[in-house]
């Protein structure tokens, strides 16, 4: 296994790092990391965010099932994914220590507060001897301080009442972090003062343990380990980047669809772990012409949507599985109406309420078939935080240029994500049509369809002259009426599916990264994204003729997806589960014996795994063959 | 009443497929010529309803209309009438629609008081399924999925309402055009939730068991039209009335030729629901007319008060205003 | 299309006999229909029946979507559908005549009331002229009555008041049937006798119009032309056999287990067509540890039936298509707490509200993947009305014996018809051990499980000993405490799905009919098991290497399934849906090419159509081979 | 109260994961008391419940425990009972799980008068989800989703349940670990479906917003303890009371010795719901103690009475009889 990759280890000059900062749930660690990864993203570095809350609202302190950890992964070069291994650990306490030592290689750095080793703490976290002392670090590089102090002198120093010391910690902490990675304080105390303007105490106080950890790490002649070369691409131009947490990137390519599109948009959820977010984030955008709304529960959030679609608005609603589970009648009847609906469904992991908390891909079959009778839909599926925008977008330029209902699959790892969200990115979505009964289109008829898209024409109220009925009984083509006939049913059946099929001729041919022929094509969807994308990259670089193709439309799949799949000799599908995409695809193309790689733990795929996982698929004597890539 | 408009222009070409000699057909009758009372264009109207006979309404309406699914017609009206508060939306619904699999709905609608008019037909069964009890058959009736006699005691719709705090609440007899279409007309004047009953007799699966209190000859005594302002006055000859009783209300009758001073005059505006929920459990008589209408803030009104008064939040940051808002900084 | 069968043409003497009754709904069919299925039966023939109901509860009289018919296929050989073409139609009014009309092939017997085609009558049915007098039957062997105004003769005459004459017309109508079926009275007449113990007025009337109508066919000399030699393998002996419809063979079925697993039953349903049936009918078995539920809603139902197996119970729950999608959610705690529930799906044309009345296979993907997360179950689907009862036994043994929700699908075809049902295939059924606790077991703990099954040990209050709790919440393996650990959740992924694969091992092999090797193998499941066995016999007869196998157990596949399928050239999957079996199929056996043939009408397939879709797949050359059959 | 078995033996081994502060730890411990004071063995207690912090409880009582899936206990309670009506089946529920997505099966059980009792943490706020409002939230309350302020008027959970008939309802504190204690008990031994609304503190994420009822200091003046036969007087001098005020009930306040002869002596077992429910209207003071208490038949009681009563029917025939329901005929 020595020949894995660790990050960092194998390259000439360090361009990646994974920082990782834990301790107890009111530590701060989230604000913390927040300002650490603006503070990066300013410099110009690429940055992939993932926190880790426990699944308790506030566990006791100190215990290892109250951990809450933030994890960074930075970089002067691309990166895919917030890290496997942590290059440097920041633990507040005994117990952020023990669940994150697994993680840690040898010779890497962790910087504990001294304060949180006190023999509560220890056996709290199972530690008879402190850890810190005992020589189980040795092989470490171990920076200890007494942070709760030195921070509690500090504010006294600065004047401030030093009660509000422990809630200072995490900013003594950033500072020393922003030292070690040659950042500057400034844009942090910019935003410290703009957050806490209410309350000027608390700004000082932060500020001033800020400036405490950074003067610290000066003084204790602590070095820059961590300094990276800016990277190459990326734009620090404040304006032209943001942090995009996958929730925000959904919410935002919600509201750039709806201004393109120009309809009102109506978003209606019930709150359900991990999708919560979005609907928590969409309050702060209430306008003339967006609605949110908390309904009673998903059934309702659904169904209102469904009204609002019918109405005239775009009809959004977000849940997770559970959630989504109950909306299946619902949907059944928006594929029958044929309505414009979105539905994001954040996984997690199941069956059951399961592990709300943890990340899976499990819902994808329930996406594709959990509805009564025939009843096929667009399922697309982002695959990094901030890409949740495009196919949010997307989501509903597919819904209202076919009128019809659309799932985007996300996961609790896409939704907790952050990344570098470029504004450019905004400047390469497609345009927005909606598919509206102008009023030069004669005798509307409710089921009327585009002959092409074979999309009917969206009309409401107040609409003049295109009053019409519809529901969840099968209807008579073109005109819409109650219709029993046997072979006017099975027509609307086969146009149904073909009305969503037809979608494969718009969307963008699957691509292949890496190797576009060869021996084995990983194919993923999903959060899966950017593991697989590094596990790839790294066999390619030792030469193996290894591609990766990701699903991001996954119904319809795109048309070239076949002729891809043939140029490879093997194929495996990676998933979050217990192989759906597998079984989808196995169905789809009978004569390919795919092969498939999964786990089920609730947690995402670690780059290490998928290189060993693939490597036993590849021929050794292959490799190595010199590609024309940098490596 | 406006009768400009004939109310024929109301209904569709549709083919009404409801059993002979059904209440529906009535209701139907007094649905639209409320509609052309009211006198609005009819793209202007949403008939939104869930799954079961009267649920079939829409389909024979001149609107824009929407059949949903079994006991959501509240939830989608709800979006209907958010995108677009011009609106009037109208809910059809039956008793097992809304108060079975909807009960969620219905009652979370009134709560909010979303300005939207519930049309609930109850007929105390279910009939589009056939005939099998429903949340407000009576004890003992034998129904197809009760054959040995119902178990179940039923809601009273008009306490579980007001437990909700409706501020329209009506009660109307389905034989009775003209009382129907004027309390349709108020219940859309009204701004917030109308929740209208109308006791439907349903002639196949539930015939005559509104008929004490709905049948010419027997509800004059048994039936109490109340009006806002009037005593609680009935019976052939008015020596009936209503007095308090503790908090509820009990039926007296007297001998005088005036009614005796306790007799409840009826006032739809008390703010504090216990009146009317007191009203509700009055069996026999059985009340019918406006029982509660109050005035008070609707959902659409509160969030367009909300969205005016809220600055832009400060998690809104210069970046998503300038590029996904497509705001001019 | 000459060569194909008219049920009776071809054949030396007549052995089978489909005939149609069609009137208004208040015309009395499905009771005639009833009683002509009992005596038919009595007289030792097999029968197979369906009703037709128009959707509306009380359509307008004399309307062509009003129409009820009732069909039975009578044979005094094994008969497996209850028939395409009609060789009899009894036809009270226009609009019976008119929908009927283009189902009954030339040179059959059309019975008609003269009464039913007043002027008023032909307008609603679209005539313009009267069919009866106008020649548009004149190929057919046409036999008119007054029956109306001979009803009424008849009942004057039996001095009964003559205002039950309409009601009673179709009593004479049966006495005809009787009469041309050679089959006696008596049974009817005792039947009636005992319906209408308490209104003697009435069986009197009836009684009298069925004499009448007898004594009536004799007066007019009509022929015994539907005299059947009798069935040879048929028990006549009442106490032997009965008559079972779809949902009556269900119940039957669940309190069979009931009583053989001595566990009491809970059921709990909430109507929805076509599944209300089975509540109703249920409704008349209330006792001591049997019990009926109508609750508020389809979830309420699932939910209060788990509520009863975690008491000990066996829960059951019936619905249909929108009630089986809103019952996703609670059927996922199922699989998760792994309870033993049944959930029994009655199959309507979908989606969302659809064709309620309608028959359809188009649940099946929902059955197998409609929830949320990896939630695998049991999926059986019963074939005919009479083994409704042998598949609802099944899904309580295997729920009871491996600890795990089941599904039965059904559909509105399967419920409503009726066949006989023999008091022999009762006492084939296997024993059923459910899988309780034992005082024996130390230390219970509810996720321990039987190492060979899987299978979790159930325990219920109040045992002594053997409290625990459990929920939706992904358990720790053995324990069943609450656990989010990452590898205990893919092993217990793992297991939920082992355990239920493992019930390949206890059901019956897939069984294969008529060629077992050769060059088409017909699969199909559920509903249309007569219908493609009919076709498949046609053709094996006529020397095509052609077999049928039909499958009960779905998931999970028997496990000759693979051997099976590999004994044929071609495999084609017929079902009523988009390919839903197909699907799931060809993702389980990559290496083959299925075809597939599908209906999505509302409509079972005929023998005609199949037998046509079959032979385009079959090589002409190869026939005929003179199989070792009788035909 | 028995006080031979020690409530410690009702909790399980599990750690319990509340947040610290939490009044959920008191109500835990005066369930546990209170199991203890029924005096059964622990294996006769079925401890049903949904999903939130509230529904967590189950796990840490040493009974058998079904934690289910939002907003649906009462559901399946329904049929813990119905298996076995010498279970004593109880409901753990929170506001979001009993009255938002699971409005439904709350209401209907309490309409079936179902013999479970039924524990609702009304909290005004969903906590396990991290503070969205939930549908008895104050109006204008921030939380994580509604952070300009919440737009939808709360329910009052005692006009609603007394909505729907329910024939036993309580309010208590959830600090008050000896009131919870008996209440709990007559929940218990009330026939028929019991509802107990806990007033409890979520100090994470809605804190101190009964504090002026349930507070020491400040309950004195806003908090009414009621009890049967007793008057409504509350108030450190025992100088306020409450009074008929046409069908409702007003707060009022004297300065003479004696209480005026018009307050209102509390009567929990007035048949008629209305008096219950206009105790449920007033908010200041705040009611607490046992509201409604009567008897009316359970729905285990109406199944029973029926399958004695019920004949076999004429449907099943002799066939069915014979091989099916194994009959010697
Ligand atoms: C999810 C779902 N469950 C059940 C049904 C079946 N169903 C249709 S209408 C109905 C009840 C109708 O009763 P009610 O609302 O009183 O209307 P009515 O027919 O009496 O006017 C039921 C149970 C359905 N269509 N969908
Ligand atoms: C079907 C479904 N929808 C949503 C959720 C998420 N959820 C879990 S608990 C809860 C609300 C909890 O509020 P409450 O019932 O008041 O309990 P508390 O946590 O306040 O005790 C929600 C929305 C879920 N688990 N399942
Ligand atoms: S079943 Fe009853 S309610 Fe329905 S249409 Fe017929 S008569 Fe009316
Ligand atoms: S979130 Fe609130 S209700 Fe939940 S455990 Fe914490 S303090 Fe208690
Ligand atoms: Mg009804
Ligand atoms: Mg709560």
């Amino acid at each position: 296994m020595s020949q894995l990759p660790s990050n960092s280890a194998k390259e000439p000059s360090i361009t990646r790092i994974v920082l990782h900062i834990a301790g107890d749930s009111g530590d701060g660690i989230q604000f913390a990391g927040k300002q650490l990864t603006i503070a990066s993203a300013q410099r110009g570095y690429a940055v992939i965010t993932m926190p880790n809350f426990p699944a308790e609202i506030r566990a006791p302190k100190g215990s290892l099932y109250g951990v809450s950890g933030f994890q960074m992964h930075v970089g002067s070069t691309d990166i895919y994914t917030p890290g496997d291994a942590i290059d440097v650990l920041v633990a507040f306490n005994a117990a952020a220590l023990k669940k994150a030592l697994p993680d840690i290689p040898e010779g890497k750095i962790i910087l504990a507060d001294e304060d949180g080793f006190n023999p509560s703490n220890l056996k709290k976290a199972g530690y008879s001897s402190n850890p810190l002392v005992d020589g189980t670090l040795d092989n470490y590089q171990l920076i200890t301080a007494p942070i709760s102090k030195l921070t509690r002198q500090a504010l006294l120093q600065a004047g401030v009442q030093s009660k509000l010391a422990q809630r200072s910690r995490n900013m003594f902490v950033l500072g020393m972090i922003l030292w070690m990675f040659d950042l500057s304080l400034e844009e942090t105390i910019a935003q410290l003062q703009q957050r806490f303007k209410d309350v000027p105490e608390i700004a000082q106080a932060n500020i001033a343990a800020l400036k405490a950890g950074w003067n610290y790490a000066e003084t204790v002649e602590l070095l820059h380990p961590l300094q990276l070369p800016p990277h190459n691409n990326e734009n620090t131009n404040a304006g032209q980047y943001t942090i995009a947490h996958g929730y925000e990137a959904c919410v935002w390519g919600l509201l750039a669809a709806h201004k393109e599109a120009k309809r009102p948009l109506f978003f209606a959820s019930y709150p359900i772990t991990p999708s919560s977010d979005i609907l928590q984030y969409f309050g702060n955008f209430l306008s003339e012409d967006v609605e949110v709304f908390q309904a009673e529960d998903e059934i309702a959030a659904i169904s209102s949507a469904i009204g609002a679609s019918f109405a005239g608005a775009i009809g959004v609603t977000s849940t997770s599985g559970p959630g989504f589970a109950l909306k299946s009648e619902a949907l059944g009847l928006a594929v029958m109406t044929e309505l414009p609906l979105v539905l994001i469904d954040a996984q997690r992991a199941g069956p059951s309420t399961g592990m709300p908390t943890k990340t899976e891909q499990s819902d994808l079959l329930q996406a594709l078939y959990g509805r009564n009778g025939e009843a096929p839909l667009i399922v697309l599926a982002a695959s990094t935080p901030a890409n949740c925008l495009d196919y949010a977008y997307w989501a509903v330029k597919l819904a209202l240029e076919h009128i019809t209902p659309v799932v985007l699959l996300i996961d609790a790892y896409l939704i907790m994500g952050a990344q570098r969200l470029e504004a450019s990115a905004l400047k390469k979505l497609p345009p927005i049509i909606p598919h509206i009964a102008s009023d030069d289109i004669a005798n509307y008829a409710p089921y009327k369809r585009n002959p092409n898209t074979l999309a009917r024409y969206w009309a409401y109220p107040p609409m003049k002259g295109k009053m019409h009925r519809i529901g969840g009984l099968e209807k008579e083509d073109v005109t819409g009426h109650v219709s029993y006939d046997p072979e006017n049913h099975h027509k609307m059946v086969q146009l149904r599916r073909q009305k969503v099929e037809h979608v494969r001729q718009v969307i963008p041919p699957l691509q292949t990264e890496f190797a576009d022929t060869g021996e084995l094509l990983v194919i993923g969807w999903g959060s899966t994204y950017g593991s697989i994308k590094a596990a790839v990259q790294y066999l390619y670089d030792k030469g193996h003729a290894i591609g990766h193709a990701h699903l991001h439309f996954i119904h319809p799949l795109p048309k070239n997806t076949e002729q891809i799949l043939r140029k490879f000799d093997k194929i495996v599908v990676c998933e979050l589960n217990d192989g759906q995409l597998h079984r989808v695809l196995q169905a789809e193309f009978p004569g390919m014996k795919l092969r498939k790689y999964n786990k089920i733990q609730g947690i995402p795929f670690k780059e290490r795994e998928l290189i060993e996982a693939f490597q036993k698929m590849l021929t050794p004597e292959h490799s190595p063959i010199q590609h024309n890539s940098s490596s | 009443m406006s009768r400009t408009v004939d109310y024929k222009a109301f209904l569709s070409d549709q083919d009404v497929r409801w059993c002979p000699g059904c209440d529906d057909y009535i209701i139907l009758r007094a649905f639209a010529r409320a509609l052309a009372a009211l006198g609005l264009p009819p793209e202007r109207h949403v008939v939104v309803s869930g799954i079961g006979c009267a649920s079939r309404l829409p389909y024979y309406v001149n609107t824009y209309g929407l059949h949903g699914i079994h006991g959501r017609a509240p939830a989608i009206a709800t979006g209907v009438k958010m995108v677009n508060p011009d609106l009037y939306v109208w809910v059809i619904t039956g008793d097992g629609d809304a108060l079975a699999i909807g009960t969620n709905h219905f009652l979370h609608a009134i709560r909010r008081n979303i300005d939207i008019n519930i049309l609930l037909f109850n007929n105390e069964i279910y009939g589009l399924t056939k005939g099998q009890f429903s949340p407000t058959s009576r004890l003992d009736l034998k129904t197809r999925s009760s054959p040995q006699g119902n178990i179940q005691p039923p809601f009273h719709i008009g306490s579980l309402v007001l437990g909700a705090d409706v501020s329209f609440y009506a009660r109307v007899p389905g034989n009775d055009l003209n009382a129907m279409t004027q309390v349709f007309v108020e219940a859309a004047r009204h701004k917030g939730t109308s929740v209208v009953e109308i006791l439907q007799n349903c002639p196949v699966f539930n015939d005559g068991v509104f008929h004490p209190v709905t049948d010419k000859n027997t509800a004059v005594e048994h039936a109490l039209w109340i009006e806002h302002g009037r005593p609680l006055i009935y019976g052939k000859d008015r020596k009936q009335g209503i007095v308090r009783d503790g908090c509820g209300l009990r039926p007296i009758h007297w001998e005088s030729e005036q009614p005796p001073s306790e007799v409840v005059v009826h006032d739809e505006k008390v703010d504090n629901p216990a009146y009317a929920f007191a009203l509700t459990q009055l069996s026999d008589p059985t009340v019918f007319g406006i029982i509660r209408r109050i005035r008070r803030p609707t959902y659409e009104e509160r969030s367009r008060a909300l969205k005016q008064k809220v600055a832009q939040s400060a998690v809104v940051h210069d970046f998503i205003r300038k590029t996904i808002l497509q705001e001019n900084l």
